[in-house]
């Protein structure tokens, strides 16, 4: 059963790792991505948007259709919502597995989907201007990987 | 009353989050993007913006809006 | 500069990532690898041991040659030897890096050479008897997708 | 003195981690191996198993041994 968050407040990825290794001690490979806000680039603020009704449902059917691909012993995924700073934690997953090639491609294949699939909108501040951030075509051309 | 919910960079084009609208009977989307400024019905209708009517995607298609729907338009979205 | 290490005693993975992400904090995005001795499989000890002229050597020719291959922001390879328990640390990679699929190949690359070309020879204890483990086909195979 | 350093699977067939054989010039690996028990010998020639002189990956055939050499024998690695 995957734990699938939507975060509406800061969260310490340290410790979601800490608790996750230790929940799945029986898999032997744990494989993460962890993306947080860049520090250093100008960008000054970013913020998550996201809906209700979807997001959270279709994070939750994305944890069950990457579960399903492959044989993991557990799957995690935490995604924030709202305003962030730089260097502050937007999006982990971990993909626990006997074999390490499936924890890798789940984790890789889940991010994927996060990227430009899941119900979440984007825009930085630089400066005093926010600007909405669209996705990119690298973000689709990862996508068409796996169907 | 229907309300029409604007993600992304349709909440910039709208100048508000959500916006309530008077229906008295099932109205063409059509119809209910009419009543709207131009460049925010405009924006809507774009071809890469989706719809969920409430809380399930539709096709902007000979969608009729009902009373008390809730309608979100949905950018393109960009996560992680 | 890659951070690679070869550790003699415990390390904790959580403080290890908390450092290597704060540290790269100009990333956007961080793939990790945590390999530890499966717990509830009747192994009581895991043993591995080392060559102390090749080991440590090997492990940061490897993280050069990962580096060379992908552009990173930053590489962590630690690499326990000695005796472990069940639930212990044995391995952890993080490559940090501006495109996330640049990370997640660092990661795997380097996990896959750590499996079955780094100088470590392992034995587990079940019961009261040792046994040495030798590399599967699939370690191999694992290895062969990166000529 | 030579020393020889046995790893791995190696170590458990030597029964030592490793073993010092008194060489006073120059010896050929084949030569410096009759020296051993059989069955070590033998293991220590398989097909699979790597050799290490003073650190430095090298060649088994027509190897020599000079005196104070490390000479580590290296079977199949299984790391992470």
């Amino acid at each position: 059963m995957a734990d699938v968050r939507l975060a509406l407040t800061p969260f310490d990825p340290a410790a979601e790792m800490t608790a996750f290794a230790a929940a799945h001690g029986g898999a032997g490979g744990i494989v993460s991505f962890l993306g947080q806000v860049r520090v250093g680039e100008g960008v000054t603020a970013l913020e998550l948007r996201h809906y209700e009704p979807l997001t959270l449902p279709g994070m939750i059917a994305l944890a069950a259709s990457t579960e399903a691909r492959w044989p993991l012993a557990g799957l995690l995924m935490i995604h924030r919502s709202g305003v962030l700073h730089p260097g502050e934690p937007i999006v982990l997953v971990a993909a626990a597995a006997r074999h390490r090639r499936d924890a890798f491609a789940a984790a890789d294949f889940a991010m994927d989907h996060l990227k430009s699939e899941a119900w979440f909108w984007k825009r930085e501040q630089v400066g005093a201007v926010w600007r909405w951030i669209e996705p990119r075509d690298q973000d689709y051309a990862d996508l068409a990987r796996w169907t | 009353m229907a309300r029409l919910v604007f993600l992304g960079r349709l909440e910039d084009i709208a100048g508000v989050p959500d916006l309530t609208v008077p229906l008295h009977a099932p109205t063409a989307l059509a119809d209910v993007l009419t009543t709207l400024p131009p460049a925010l019905s405009e924006a809507l209708a774009g071809p890469k913006v989706r719809l969920a009517r409430n809380g399930e995607l539709v096709a902007a298609n000979g969608l009729m809006v009902n009373e008390a729907d809730e309608l979100a338009f949905l950018p393109p979205v960009s996560g992680g």
